[in-house]
C-alpha cells in the first residue's frame, strides 16, 4: 500500500470508527454483509473506469451500459426464453463489443472519449428502453412465471451472482465480494505486473513518447476502454441478479458519476498516467460507507449528495496538499544531505 | 383489417395519454388504453416524459402543435402547473388523471382517492400486526402529491387520526421520526426516501433493518419499494418476523403475498385509469360532458385471499396491452 | 571517390508533405556502415522529419528507402526497431511517471506472457546510464530529473536498443560542454563497434568534431554534400543559407549605463539555502554561464515572477519590486523569452499576428476592447524588424521554423521596449543564420540602451556576446568574469565549482 | 459565419427542412414559438459552459446550479415572500459566487474542474433538496396562494422572464430569446473584440504560455467559471418563470449534459482554446430541434436520447473528418502554386 492508498484507507477506517461508535448495530454481521456486497458492486464498475482514467481518457458511459447490459440479460432470459449461459455470454460479447467501438472511435477515427461516450451514455440508454418497450424485466423467475427456459440454471447463476457463502453462524459473505476479489487482483496484477500495465501509465503520461518508444498506442487504449466496458457488463450483471429487477430507463443512471468520484478519489488523477486499483476499491468502498452512515445515524437522505461531495472534494484537496507538502519535505532533505 | 390498424396508427392519433414519468406502472395503464382504443374506435398517443415536468411540457406543447384533440395527463407537479394546463385546456379537452390539478380547468379528473388508498394500507398493516409495533415506510419522492397523502393515510389510520377530507389533507413533516400517538400501538418510526434509484431502495431497507431491530412491519408506498423490502428481509433471514405492506402490483410483491412472505397490497387497477380516460376523452369529444369533476377509480386491497384472481386479471391486461 | 560498397541505408526520392507544408522534395540520404554522418540545415529544412521516417515514426509520401538494398516501409517504430534503426528524438519522449529503467526499457521489457521478468533490467540500466554518464539510482522518477538529464536518459534508451543505426536529433541541445564531451565519446565509441550514426546538430563546431561525411538540406531539398576533408565552417554555412556569413559575433563595447537590475541575496524555491545577488546596467550584454541544472532557469524565472523569490530584494531602477506572477515583472520593465519555446512562450495554435501582439494587448486596449488596427501594426513591425519568414500575419506559428518562432518571441516582447531583456538559451535549436541575427539584435538592443541577461550552454556563445558572464554552480553564483577574462576554462572552472586560482 | 459554424447550421437548416416536409404543422407559429422558448433556454446555459469550455477547463455543475437558483429564488418568493427583486438579485449573487468558489478552487487549490464541479453537481443539488425539504415550489403565485409579497412585482417578472411579444396576429416572441438575443451577443462580443476573450482563448491553447506572456491567467479562468455559473443562474430564473414549478431533486438534472453536447456540437473543442457562440447557439437549437422533431413527427420518445447521441457523434466526426480533409486540400493547392 502506497502513500496515497493510505489516506483513503485512513479516511475509510475513520468513518467506519466514527460510525460505529454511534450506532452500536453498525458493527452487526448483516450490516457488514450488506455493506461488503454493495462496496463490491461499485468497485467493479470504479476498477473499469479506472483503466480509462490511467490513458488519461474518461467514460461516462458506463451507467448506461451497466443498464443496458442488465436489460439485455433479462430481455434474454425472460422474453426470449435462451439458455442462460448463453446469455450470460451473449451480454459480455456485447460489452466487449461496446467498449471496442469506444476504443476505435477514440483512437482512429480520433474523437474525444468525452464525446464518445457522452454519445454512447444516451445511446445505450436509449437502446435498452426500445428493446423492452420501457418494461422492467426480472432475470429471475418468479414461480409460475411462463417463458424462462432452464429455470435451474437460472437460479443456480442467481446463487452465483448474488448468493451468500456462509463463513460463521452469522456472516455469510456475499458472492460479488468473491466477483471484486477476482477481478480487482487480476486488474492489480495486469496493471502492475505485466508490460501491458505499464505501457498504460507510460501511454497515459507522454502518448508520443510511448509511441515513439514501439507501443502500439492505439491498441493499448482500445483495450483499456474494452477493459472498462467489460467490467460495466460484468457489474451489470450482478445487478440485475442483485437487484431481481432491471429497470430500462433507471438502472445504471448516475452510475457513471459513482465510479470516476472512486477513482478520483482513489488516487487516480484525471490527468492520466497515475492510479491504483486497491485504491480505487478503497474508495468505492468510502462512497458505500458514507451511505451507509447516513442511513445509520438518521441522517435527512437529502444530504446524502451533498456529503458525498464535499468529501470527495476534502479528499482531493488534502491529497493535494499532501503532496506539496511531502514534495517541499523532499526537496529540504535532500538539501540538508 | 387494415381499416382497424389505421384506427390505432399514431398518426392518427386523436387523443394522447401522458403520463409522468417512467415506470411499470405506467405501462399496465398503457394496457388499459389499447384496450379502450380499440373499443371505442378512437386512436391513442401514450407518451411517457422521462425528466419531470420540462419533459412533460414539452411533449404536451408538442402535442397542441400537432392538433391533439384531446389530453389526459398525469401532472408532474400539479399544483404549480395550473397556469400551463389552463393553456393547455384552452386548446385543447384536457383531464387529469392518477394526480389531480383541481385548480386547473381541467375537465374532470379521473383517479383513486390515495388518502383512502393510504388508510386502507394503514388497515392491511394492522392486520399483519394486530400486537402492534414500529412501522417504516419507504418511498421514491416525497413531493408528489399523490405519495404524501398516500403517506398521511397510513400514519393516520395507524394513530387512529379522524379521517381527513382528500382536498385538505394535512401532512406530517416530511422528515418527521418515531410518529405516534396516545392510545395507538404503532410508531411510525421514519420515511425514507430513494429518488427512484432501485439499488438504493434495496439498501435503504437493509439499513432500516439493521438500525431498527425492532421494526415490525415496512410499509413501500412506490410500485417497487415492497418487492426491494421483501429481499432484504429474505437476505436477513427475518421473513416472517418482518411483515410487509405495499403498494401497486409488482409481480415480486404478488408471488410474496402467495407465498406468505408480504401481507397485501393496495392496487389501483392501472389499467382502469387508461381505460378510464379513454373512454373520458371519447365521451367528451363526442359532446357528453362529466357529471362530476372527479371519477374515482376504486382501488382493490389485494391479500391472500384474493392473490389467485388478482394476478391473472393482472397478468390478461398486461397481455392485452401488449398484443397491439 | 565512389566507394564500391553498398550503403547500409539509402534513401532516394523522398517526399513528405504536411498541411501547408512542403517538408521534403526529393531528398537523397546515405549512410555507410560506421560512418558518423552529420545532417544540417536551417530550422525547418526538413531533418527532424526524414529521421521520422526513417525511424517509422510516420511514412513518407513518396520515394524509396532501402536498408542494405532491400526497400523497406515501416508501418510504426517496432518494425525500424527491429531493423536496427532508432532514434533519439529532438523532443524529450519519456514518461514521466516511470523510473530510469522503466524508461530505457519501455517497449521492451523482458517478459514472459506478458509479466515482467524484473531481474536485471535495473542493472542493464545502470550500464547504459554510466555510459552516459549518468551516475543516479534506476529507480529514481524521470519526473524529478532536469531537462538535460532527461536527454541522456533518452541517450541511454537509445544505446540499449542495440541499433545498427543511430539517429540523433540534436542531442546536445539540452547538454552542457561536459556532458557533451562524454557524449562525443559514446559516439566515438559506438562508430569503433561499426554502428552508423546520424548526427544532427545546430552546433558546426561539434559537426566538425565528429562527422565523417556533411549532407545538407536547404527548405527540404538536398542542398549537398561534404566529405570528411571539406568540412569547415564556412563550407557549412555557405551551404546551409546559401551564402557567406561573415562576422558571426559582431560586438562593440558600450559603456554601461545605470543600474537597471539589482538584485541582492534573492533565493529560489529550487535552491532555498543560497543566495544569488547581481546587478546589471542599461546597455550591457551580461551572460550565464553553468552546467545544466545549475539553476539558472531558475533565477531568471524567478526574476520574472513565474515561481516568486523566497527572500531577498529585486530592484528595478532602483525601485524595489516583488514579482508574483510575470504580469509584474513585466509592468516593472522587464521581458523574457524563455528555454522552452513551445511552451512557454508561444500560444503554437494561435497566428503570428495574435503571439505577436499578445502582450502588447493591454497597452493598446481602448477600455477593455481589442484595437485591431494598433495589434497589426505590432505584428508587422515585428515581422519587419526582425525579418520574420511568415507567409502572412494570419500563419499559425506551429508551422514556423524554430528560428522564427523564437524572433516571434522577441517581437512580442520589444513591442512593450523593456528596459531589461532576459534570454534563456535565446539560439537553442536555431540554426546559424537565425542565430547571427538574433545575436546582432542583441547588439542593436543594448546599444540602444536595453539591459540583456542572458543563460547559454554553448560555451562559443558566452564567450563571443557577452560584456561580462556570471558562472552559476549549484545554485550560487561561483564567479564573474569581465569581458577581458572570458575564457573557455575559466569559465569550466567555476562552472565545477572548482575556485579560480588568483 | 466560419466554416465551423456553417455545418451545424446546415444541419438545422436539413433537419428542418425535413420535419417541415413531413409534418406540415410543424411550421405552425406556435410550435415554432415553442421551439424558440425551448432553445433560448438551453442556449443561455450552453453559451456560459463554452467559456469553460473554451478555457480548456469543464462545468459538470450547471444542471444542479439551474436547479439550486430556481429553488433559491422559489423558496424565497414563496415561503419568505421577499421582494421579488431582491429575490432575484440573491439568486444572481449566489450563482456568481459558486462561479467565483468554482474558479478558486480550479486555480488556487489547484483540483481539477472535472472533480471541483462534479462535487458541486451533488452538493447543490443536495442543498437544494434540503433547503425546501424535497416539496416543489412554484415562484408564480396561484389565485388564492398566501405567503408571497408583492404579487404585482412576481406576476411582471414573470411576464419579462416568460412573457410573449406578439409580433404578429399569431406570433409571439417568447421574452427568454431576448435573454439569448442579449446575452449572446454580450458574450460574442466579449469573446471577440475584447483583450478579455482573446486571453481566454490564448490560456485554452497554452496556459502557459498566457502566462509568461504577462496574463493573468488565474483571474481569467475564475472568470470564464463566475460567468459560466452566472449564465446557468440566469438560465435557471428563466425555468423557474417558464415551468412556473420547481422541483428540488429535479430541476435542471442532467442539463449539464446538454449544455456540454452543445458546446462541443457547435465547434468548441474539449482540449480548449477553440469556440464561438454562434456555434453553440445553433447547436442548442439543434438539439432542441430533434426534440421537437421527434415528437413531431411521432418517432418513439425511447429513442429521442438515441437519435441525439448518433446526431452528436456522427455531427463530431463530419467535423473532424472535414478538417482533415480541407487541411490536405490546402496543402494540395498549396503544391500547385
Ligand atoms: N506534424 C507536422 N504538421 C505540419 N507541419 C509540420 C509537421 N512536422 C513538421 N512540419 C513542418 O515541416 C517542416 C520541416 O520540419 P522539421 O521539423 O523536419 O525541420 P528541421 O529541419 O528538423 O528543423 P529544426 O532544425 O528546427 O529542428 C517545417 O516547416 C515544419 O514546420
Ligand atoms: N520540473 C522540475 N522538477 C523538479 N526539479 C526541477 C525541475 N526543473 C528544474 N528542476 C531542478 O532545478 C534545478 C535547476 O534547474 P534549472 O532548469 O534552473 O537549471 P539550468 O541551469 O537552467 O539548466 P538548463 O541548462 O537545463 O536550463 C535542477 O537541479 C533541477 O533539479
Ligand atoms: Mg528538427
Ligand atoms: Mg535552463
Amino acid at each position: 500500500m502506497n502513500k496515497n492508498t493510505l489516506g483513503i484507507f485512513g479516511l475509510l477506517v475513520a468513518i467506519f470508527a466514527i460510525t460505529a461508535l454511534l450506532n452500536d448495530k453498525f458493527i452487526s454481521a448483516y450490516n457488514m454483509q450488506n455493506l461488503i456486497k454493495w462496496s463490491s458492486l461499485y468497485a467493479v464498475m470504479s476498477i473499469g473506469v479506472a483503466f480509462v482514467i490511467i490513458t488519461g481518457g474518461i467514460d461516462l458511459s458506463i451507467g448506461s451500459v451497466v443498464g443496458l447490459v442488465a436489460v439485455v440479460l433479462a430481455y434474454q432470459l425472460k422474453v426470449k426464453g435462451i439458455d442462460p449461459g448463453q446469455a450470460i455470454i451473449t451480454t459480455m460479447c456485447m460489452s466487449l463489443l461496446i467498449g471496442l467501438i469506444h476504443g476505435l472511435l477514440i483512437t482512429k477515427a480520433k474523437i474525444q472519449p468525452f464525446v464518445v461516450t457522452l454519445c454512447g451514455l444516451l445511446i445505450y440508454r436509449s437502446l435498452g428502453r426500445w428493446l423492452t418497450d420501457n418494461q422492467s424485466l426480472g432475470p429471475v423467475p418468479l414461480e409460475d412465471d411462463k417463458g424462462y427456459a432452464n429455470i435451474d440454471t437460472i437460479n443456480s447463476l442467481d446463487q452465483i451472482f448474488s448468493g451468500k457463502i456462509a463463513i460463521t453462524d452469522s456472516f455469510n459473505l456475499p458472492t460479488p465480494a468473491l466477483f471484486l476479489l477476482a477481478l480487482g487482483i487480476a486488474a492489480a496484477l495486469f496493471l502492475n505486473r505485466t508490460i501491458w500495465g505499464r505501457y498504460l501509465f507510460a501511454l497515459g503520461n507522454n502518448e508520443d513518447g510511448a509511441r515513439y518508444s514501439g507501443i502500439n498506442t492505439d491498441n493499448m487504449k482500445i483495450i483499456a476502454y474494452v477493459i472498462c466496458s467489460f467490467m460495466a457488463g460484468i457489474a451489470g450483471i450482478l445487478f440485475a441478479f442483485e437487484l431481481d429487477s432491471v429497470q430500462p430507463a433507471q438502472t445504471g443512471e448516475f452510475y457513471e458519476l459513482y465510479a470516476i468520484a472512486a477513482a478520483v478519489l482513489g488516487g487516480c488523477s484525471l490527468r492520466g498516467g497515475v492510479g491504483s486499483i486497491l485504491g480505487v476499491v478503497i474508495a468505492a468502498a468510502v462512497i458505500r460507507l458514507i451511505y451507509n452512515s447516513i442511513n445509520m445515524l438518521g441522517i435527512s437522505t437529502h444530504l446524502e449528495f451533498g456529503i458525498l461531495g464535499i468529501v470527495i472534494l476534502l479528499g482531493v484537496m488534502a491529497d493535494e496538499f499532501l503532496k506539496r507538502y511531502s514534495a517541499q519535505r523532499a526537496a529540504a532533505k535532500q538539501k540538508e544531505s | 383489417k387494415t381499416d382497424s390498424e389505421g384506427d390505432n396508427d399514431s398518426s392518427e392519433a386523436r387523443i394522447a395519454y401522458v403520463t409522468n414519468g417512467v415506470d411499470p406502472f405506467w405501462d399496465l395503464c398503457a394496457a388499459g388504453v389499447r384496450i379502450a382504443e380499440k373499443e371505442f374506435g378512437i386512436g391513442c398517443e401514450v407518451h411517457m416524459p422521462t425528466k419531470g415536468v420540462v419533459d412533460q411540457k414539452r411533449i404536451m406543447e408538442g402535442l397542441l402543435a400537432k392538433g391533439i384533440e384531446g389530453i389526459a395527463v398525469s401532472p408532474v407537479d400539479a399544483e404549480n402547473q395550473t397556469p400551463f394546463l389552463n393553456e393547455v385546456a384552452e386548446n385543447s379537452k384536457l383531464i387529469t388523471q392518477d394526480a389531480d390539478a383541481p385548480k386547473s380547468k381541467r375537465l374532470v379528473y379521473i383517479g383513486t382517492n390515495n388518502y383512502k388508498a393510504g388508510r386502507a394500507l394503514g388497515k392491511l398493516v394492522k392486520e399483519a400486526l394486530p400486537e402492534g409495533g414500529e412501522v417504516i415506510i419507504f418511498v421514491g419522492r416525497l413531493e408528489q402529491l399523490n405519495a404524501r397523502q398516500r403517506r398521511q393515510g397510513v400514519i393516520d389510520e395507524l394513530l387512529d387520526k379522524p379521517e381527513q377530507e382528500l382536498s385538505s389533507v394535512k401532512f406530517d413533516a416530511v422528515d418527521a421520526k418515531n410518529l405516534t400517538a396516545e392510545g395507538s400501538k404503532y410508531t411510525i418510526l421514519d420515511t425514507r426516501t430513494d429518488n427512484f434509484d432501485k439499488a438504493k431502495a434495496k439498501s435503504n431497507a437493509e439499513d432500516a433493518i439493521t438500525k431498527y431491530e425492532n421494526v415490525k412491519c415496512m410499509v413501500g408506498l412506490f410500485a417497487y419499494n415492497p418487492p426491494a423490502c421483501i429481499d432484504a428481509i429474505k437476505e436477513a433471514n427475518k421473513a416472517g418476523e418482518i411483515k410487509v405492506c405495499g403498494f401497486d402490483e409488482q409481480d415480486a410483491l404478488l408471488q410474496a403475498i402467495k407465498d406468505g412472505n408480504a401481507h397485501g397490497t393496495i392496487s389501483q387497477q392501472p389499467w382502469e385509469y387508461g381505460y378510464e380516460s379513454v373512454k373520458m376523452l371519447k365521451n367528451i369529444l363526442d359532446g357528453k360532458q362529466p357529471e362530476t369533476s372527479f371519477h374515482e377509480v376504486p382501488f382493490l386491497v389485494v391479500t391472500k385471499d384474493n392473490i389467485d384472481e388478482f394476478w391473472a386479471k393482472k397478468k390478461e391486461m398486461a397481455e392485452l396491452g401488449k398484443q397491439d | 571517390m565512389a566507394e564500391a560498397r553498398t550503403p547500409l541505408l539509402e534513401v532516394r526520392g523522398l517526399c513528405k508533405q504536411f498541411p501547408g507544408v512542403r517538408a521534403l522534395h526529393e531528398v537523397a540520404l546515405e549512410l555507410h556502415q560506421g560512418e558518423v554522418l552529420a545532417l544540417i540545415g536551417e530550422n525547418g529544412a526538413g531533418k527532424s522529419t526524414l529521421m521520422k521516417i526513417l525511424a517509422g515514426v510516420q511514412p513518407a509520401d513518396s520515394g524509396e528507402y532501402l536498408i542494405e538494398s532491400e526497400p523497406v516501409r515501416f508501418q510504426n517504430v517496432r518494425d525500424a526497431m527491429a531493423a536496427g534503426v532508432a532514434l533519439i528524438h529532438q523532443e524529450l519522449n519519456l514518461a514521466a511517471n516511470l523510473d530510469l529503467a522503466a524508461n530505457i526499457f519501455l517497449g521492451r521489457e523482458p517478459n514472459q506472457f506478458g509479466f515482467f521478468q524484473n531481474k536485471n533490467i535495473h542493472n542493464e540500466a545502470a550500464k547504459f546510464l554510466k555510459r552516459v554518464g549518468l551516475d543516479l539510482p534506476t529507480d529514481t522518477l524521470v519526473g524529478n530529473l532536469p531537462i538535460g538529464k532527461q536527454q541522456l536518459v533518452e541517450i541511454a534508451k537509445a544505446l540499449s536498443c542495440d541499433a545498427r543505426v543511430l539517429i540523433m536529433d540534436e542531442p546536445t541541445s539540452s547538454l552542457s560542454q561536459t556532458e557533451t564531451e562524454t557524449l562525443f565519446e559514446v559516439v566515438h565509441d559506438l562508430r569503433r563497434q561499426g554502428i552508423s550514426i546520424i548526427y544532427i546538430s545546430h552546433r558546426l563546431g561539434e559537426v566538425k568534431e565528429l562527422a565523417d561525411r556533411v549532407t545538407v538540406f536547404r527548405d527540404g531539398e538536398n542542398a549537398g554534400d561534404l566529405a570528411k576533408d571539406e568540412i569547415s565552417h564556412d563550407a557549412m554555412v555557405r551551404l546551409m543559407v546559401g551564402r557567406d556569413l561573415s562576422e558571426f559575433y559582431d560586438r562593440q563595447i558600450h559603456s554601461p549605463g545605470k543600474v537597471v537590475l539589482d538584485v541582492e541575496q534573492i533565493r529560489t524555491p529550487e535552491h532555498p539555502n543560497t543566495e544569488v545577488s547581481l546587478k546589471i546596467h542599461a546597455g550591457e550584454i551580461v551572460g550565464i554561464a553553468g552546467l545544466v541544472g545549475a539553476g539558472r532557469t531558475e533565477l531568471l524565472q524567478t526574476l520574472f515572477g513565474v515561481t516568486p523569490a523566497l527572500g531577498g530584494t529585486i530592484r528595478m531602477n532602483g525601485e524595489l519590486i516583488r514579482p508574483q506572477s510575470p504580469r509584474d515583472a513585466i509592468a516593472a520593465g522587464m521581458a523574457l523569452a524563455p528555454e522552452d519555446r513551445k511552451l512557454h512562450g508561444l500560444v503554437l495554435p494561435m497566428t503570428v499576428r495574435e503571439n505577436a501582439s499578445l502582450a502588447s494587448l493591454k497597452r493598446d486596449q481602448n477600455k477593455g476592447l481589442l484595437n485591431f488596427p494598433a495589434e497589426e501594426a505590432v505584428a508587422e513591425e515585428a515581422v519587419e524588424q526582425l525579418q520574420i519568414k511568415t507567409p502572412h500575419l494570419e500563419q499559425v506559428t506551429r508551422f514556423l521554423s524554430g528560428g522564427n518562432q523564437q524572433k516571434i518571441v522577441l517581437g512580442k516582447w520589444l513591442a512593450l521596449t523593456p528596459q531589461l531583456l532576459m534570454l534563456d538559451e535565446p539560439t537553442r535549436g536555431i540554426d546559424v543564420g537565425a542565430k547571427r541575427e538574433i545575436y546582432r539584435l542583441m547588439e542593436k538592443l543594448a546599444g540602444e540602451g536595453m539591459a540583456i541577461l542572458f543563460v547559454s550552454s554553448e560555451m562559443e556563445e558566452v564567450l563571443g556576446m557577452a560584456d561580462r558572464a556570471l558562472v552559476m554552480h549549484e545554485g550560487r553564483i561561483a564567479g564573474e568574469l569581465a569581458r577581458n577574462e572570458l575564457s573557455e576554462q575559466a569559465i569550466m572552472q567555476l562552472a565545477t565549482g572548482t575556485p579560480l586560482a588568483a
